[in-house]
């Protein structure tokens, strides 16, 4: 009786693992990709690097100024996450939409925010995205696309199947990216939003940025699978794997794929990729939870650097031209800083604006 | 047809508000548990599916927090999605999506982007279905900024409100009460009958007490009202709140004002009821210089709803029980 | 690219269905099976008709109840679904706890509960099980393990977890089965216990009596896979099948599997059985969703006669004795009945007694 | 040791009264997100994973629902879990197993059983986490009977109150503050200071105005209390409630009576805040008849909490409003 058991979980444990495309299976995949890389244009490539040093950038900049006392609330930080960010949303198209968490500033800025008001917005200041309303947790772009940031675990889920299921009702061809953590895949939300979606057949990718922790808490210790991928099967629908997260390009040909499956009308599909972040949970964290080795291993692994050795190892940019655009990137994430702090504190009426629609 | 009106359940006027409202913009639709061929729990959405068809009278999954998430990303994003809650006691597994989602977004993103949305709740006992199925918690809700609140109490009421809910660009609760879907009276057939959200309605005037009421209560009040002018000679004011969000205070206090005595009736719980909101506006405002007497209220006991019918009819406020504390308040009995 | 995605959604079906047990293999279990059947007594095996006929002239009885108005509350039958349940809790031990949902009745019932006080409860008497206070949706009996049933749908999955727990930390060596419908497999709360419950590796069996139905919505139009038990994967733990759960042994035998499984400290199971309602949702229901074809195919494969049929059969039993319970479940169900009515109303001060514990 | 106290932060207050029910009851133990290794996210757990393992500090996933859900079902089968809800404003995922279930429990089944539970809350604003993290919701739960509710607002409260929610067999909520975690004070030592539920706390003794509150703003009406004393000699009553359900109704009356002024104030929304209902019970007692005026109220503005520290500060009653409220109450200025 307990071999039955014995057996059943170990082919389960088999498939969750096989089930989606082998390791060798993926090879062949990005081998066939390599090729199609160079389909992106010089311009293209570039701006993606500009908005992956503009994220590290900024959020190393406002990381300063929480330790200087500067900020008044609380933020969340996408340092060494930048590839996993803008590979995806790099690989959506105009009308696209996108949900974001608690740790949105990657999204935000490859969403092409603009970085004053962003920095304005964390600073709190009038002339913020949300006129000092929101903070980092809250800031959105819905003229953009970007349907904001979410201070709740899993709370954007919900708006995302929401916002898919207008693009269907209206036929409009759009899709929604929902951006999440690894910890968030625990909330019950997760289910419910991922099993309406997979019956509607709703055009909803769910994205999974595993940074291997939830705050403390190492997602390994929580799940009792591999990988949070893995769960697309209980929706019936595909489930994807990016295994090096830090790799822009594996990320945007991942996504590539998958946003012409899910705009073909096929339903949803899960993705997660694996990356890393450098930085506290939030603005104060002492980090006992993992080790100066680890954070260490993975600084080694910085997706910045990795991409601009891609881009000149390929003959795709000079490292003079990336050099421009750091360069560019720093000067621009300081004017928003000093944008920030020219701006006027919000009124105390405005507190008593915004609150319902006319 | 302008000033036709028709005899008919508050049931029917839900579907044909509803209907009216799905035939008049594309944006509405309907979604819940069961709202399609079984025509909803309560049968208040029966005959819409064979009209407006699956993609929008659309049956979900028993899962309240993708429902309620999904309107509210629908709303956010050009639909006007309509929920059936069904009984309301479920809405437990909606408040993320409603109170720190909906009633906010619009406010923490600087006053960008709206939420047009209704939440229609089957609220209240009645019906024999005891703690879990008979909770009318609209005071939750009056409690967060950012969401509106309606009880309307009569067929047309209900059938005017809820069209200005559908209509309206914010998250409305909506609450319809399970004992009461049977209840009849004379409903506007005029499709653009609609009545102002934020509005007291004075369901009858009187000089000698106000009785602040909405929704399941009000029948009973005008019943206590009329019983007591012909027995007593008592003349009560009915001020039908209609909307708790926003309040309606001008009304409030003016009746207030006028009377100087004041009785206030729900049926949620009394601790903590949404009455006692109102009861405290009136002891802080300048209305209070007018009061002949203490502030009196009558709400459902603190208990957990009992099972059994003649507890469960206890706990709630009879006509009876409010004629006494009408004629307590005048010294008359 | 979409080719990939097509493999995988292939593979995904094919791993669902068979990842756990194929028919012959369950076959060969079950045969296997066949020779332990007999290892139970036949004082149990007439015990669990009897428990099958109580639930059956008990809910039938309820139901004529309900159609002469005398029910003044909400109920809910487990009329064709006897085996499903009985099946199940025959296979737990003393002190082992189940929790239940609003259909409980015949889970109520398999725990042994006095049907006098039952049937007073549903009839909202003083003497009922509550008090008069719970009703049909809220009846339990905690001395016998009985949790409770709930009026929520999935609202006894928490207290199944929390329970499984508290045995866990106390070593008690007990286990609890968590009885739910095949609808409440989309709550939030299912993921959240079922996941909670397979990293602590609590002692637990979820078990989804699946009827095909939430009140009128088939399952299948709201769940993208075959079988809820499927789902066991997203959470690393063994899913199992129970095809006919009409039939009484198979759900035992499973069952005597699954106790033992779990009891050994192997963590939760998730369990499916395939059954049907013969009566509406509740006490009022249109039935447009189904057809009466349907209806009759499944009352044919009504689960008491194919008990008896087997235990006649196999000369487990005589028809005679078979009889004798029926009659005698017959007569208890009419005492009870008595009983009910003969009970006073509660008093009305009692409805402001037992908020608090002391 | 029985009278010794030591000055100690709130923090330390609620790990010390969670440590010593530890110690004392093997069925106590903690359960939440990140309350092991990470110490809790507002550092209430420091050191108690060293001291009592894995097994008894219980890391979760975020997953609200399954650890409330598991925390009453132990609860009924003879734990007696904490839970550390850490922001309140999570405990939305949390309402059915709080409402529907740990409330009702013991009334639908006629009285059986017992739900030993307290959910930690840390409620209000004041750190700069915007309208989804600054949340004071103890007004959905007051309304809900079967449920305590306390907010204690000094550090010996705190200790004396947590560990007499611990021991209490009923589903206890708890709200400790964010803003308040440093706060610090004079604490019993005695592992047997267990402070009563359900008691009010006169905290300070007057006789020209009783101004009611608990919880976060205690601190602001004590100083605004000692200044309006030595500025304009005004002696005020402090009424600290520190139980909000069940309401300790006749220290509340009996001090309204006393001063015959009432000032309430809490930092939750004022519409639909735990003010409104002790206000309206209040108005509809018999301490109505010796009110010199009005029932003043004050409360956070019902505005989602901005972002902006500048905006989030002026929405909670400051030490300034207080005193202002009370010198209008006595006619002073
Ligand atoms: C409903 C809810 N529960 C808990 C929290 C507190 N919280 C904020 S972020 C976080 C961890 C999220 O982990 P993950 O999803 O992996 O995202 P990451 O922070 O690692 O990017 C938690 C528990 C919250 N904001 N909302
Ligand atoms: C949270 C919640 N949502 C909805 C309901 C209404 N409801 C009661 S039973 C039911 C269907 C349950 O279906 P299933 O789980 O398959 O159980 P069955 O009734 O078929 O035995 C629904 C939707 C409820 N009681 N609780
Ligand atoms: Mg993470
Ligand atoms: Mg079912």
């Amino acid at each position: 009786m307990s071999n039955n058991n014995a057996v059943q979980m170990l082919l389960c444990r088999i498939i969750l693992i096989y089930a989606f495309p082998t390791k060798i299976l993926r090879k062949l995949i990005m081998a066939k990709k390599k090729t199609s890389e160079t389909a992106l244009s010089k311009e293209k490539l570039l701006h993606m690097y500009k908005l992956m040093a503009d994220i590290r950038y900024f959020d190393n900049r406002v990381n300063q100024l929480v330790k200087k006392g500067k900020v008044p609330g609380m933020t969340h930080f996408s340092v060494g996450e930048e590839a996993a960010s803008v590979g995806a949303i790099a690989a959506i198209g105009e009308g696209d939409l996108i949900t974001s968490n608690h740790r949105g500033h990657g999204q935000t800025i490859a969403m092409e925010i603009d970085l004053n008001e962003m920095m304005a917005e964390i600073i709190g200041r009038a002339t913020g995205t949300c006129k000092g309303k929101g903070g980092s947790m809250h800031i959105a772009d819905l003229d953009k696309g970007n349907l904001g940031a979410n201070g709740i675990v899993g709370g954007g889920m919900g708006m995302a199947i929401g916002a898919a299921l207008t693009q269907k009702m209206k036929k409009t061809g759009k899709i929604v990216v929902c951006f999440f953590g690894d910890g968030a895949v625990n909330e019950g939300t997760f289910h419910e939003t991922m099993n309406l979606a997979s019956i509607w057949k709703l055009p909803v990718i769910f994205y999974s940025i595993n940074n291997m922790y939830g705050i403390s808490t190492p997602i390994s210790s929580v799940i009792n699978i591999d990988y949070n991928y893995q769960r697309a099967c209980a929706y019936g629908i595909p489930g994807h794997f990016i295994e090096d997260g830090n790799n822009v390009m594996d990320v945007y040909n991942k996504f590539e794929e998958l946003v012409k499956y899910v705009r073909e009308g096929n339903g949803p599909v899960l993705v997660e990729s694996l990356t890393y972040r450098w930085y506290g949970h939030s603005t104060s964290d002492p980090g006992k939870y993992r080790t100066k080795a680890e954070v260490d291993e993975w600084k080694k692994k910085d997706p910045l650097v990795k991409y601009s050795k891609y881009l000149t190892d390929n003959k795709l940019a000079t490292q003079k031209e990336l050099d421009a655009i750091e360069k560019a990137s720093k000067e621009a994430v300081e004017e928003s800083v000093e944008f920030a702090f020219n701006s006027p504190e919000p009124s105390l009426e405005s507190a008593f604006e915004d609150i319902f629609a006319p | 047809m302008e000033n036709e009106t028709k005899l008919m359940s508050v049931r029917d006027a839900i579907i044909m508000a509803m209907s009216e409202e799905m035939r008049r913009d594309e944006s509405v639709f309907l979604m819940g548990e069961d709202v399609g061929i079984f025509g909803g729990d309560f049968g208040t959405s029966v005959g819409m599916l064979e009209e407006f068809g699956k993609e929008r009278v659309r049956d979900t999954p028993i899962s309240e927090n993708a429902i309620s998430g999904c309107a509210i990303g629908a709303a956010m994003t050009g639909m006007r999605p309509i929920v059936d809650v069904t009984f309301m006691d479920f809405i437990v597994y909606m408040m993320d999506n409603i109170v720190n989602q909906a009633a906010k977004t619009r406010y923490m993103y600087g006053g960008k982007g709206q939420i047009p949305v209704v939440f229609r709740c089957a609220a209240g006992s009645g019906v024999g279905s005891a703690a879990q199925h008979s909770q009318s918690l609209e005071a939750w809700f009056t409690h967060i900024p950012g969401i509106k609140v309606v009880a309307p109490g009569t067929p047309a009421d209900v059938k005017g409100i809820l069209k200005a809910a559908i209509r309206d660009n914010n998250p409305v609760i909506f609450l319809e009460y399970k004992a009461q879907f049977n209840m009849k009276g004379e409903v506007p057939l005029d499709p653009d009958f609609v009545l102002p959200l934020g509005k007291a309605d004075i369901k009858r005037e009187g000089t000698d007490v106000s009785v602040i009421t909405y929704g399941r209560m009000l029948e009973r009040v005008m019943q206590a009202a009329e019983e007591v002018h012909e027995s007593d000679g008592v003349n009560v004011e009915v001020v039908d709140l209609r909307t708790l969000a926003p309040l309606d205070k001008d009304a409030v206090l003016e009746s207030v004002k006028k009377t100087g005595r004041v009785l206030l009736v729900n049926d949620a719980h009394k601790t903590g009821g949404f009455i006692g909101e109102v009861a405290a506006m009136i002891a802080e405002s300048d209305a209070f210089d007018y009061l002949d007497g203490r502030i009196l209220r009558l709400a459902a006991d603190d208990i957990p709803t009992p099972y059994n019918h003649i507890l469960e009819k206890a706990m709630v406020p009879s006509v009876e029980r409010i004629k006494k504390y009408i004629l307590k308040l005048v010294n008359k009995r």
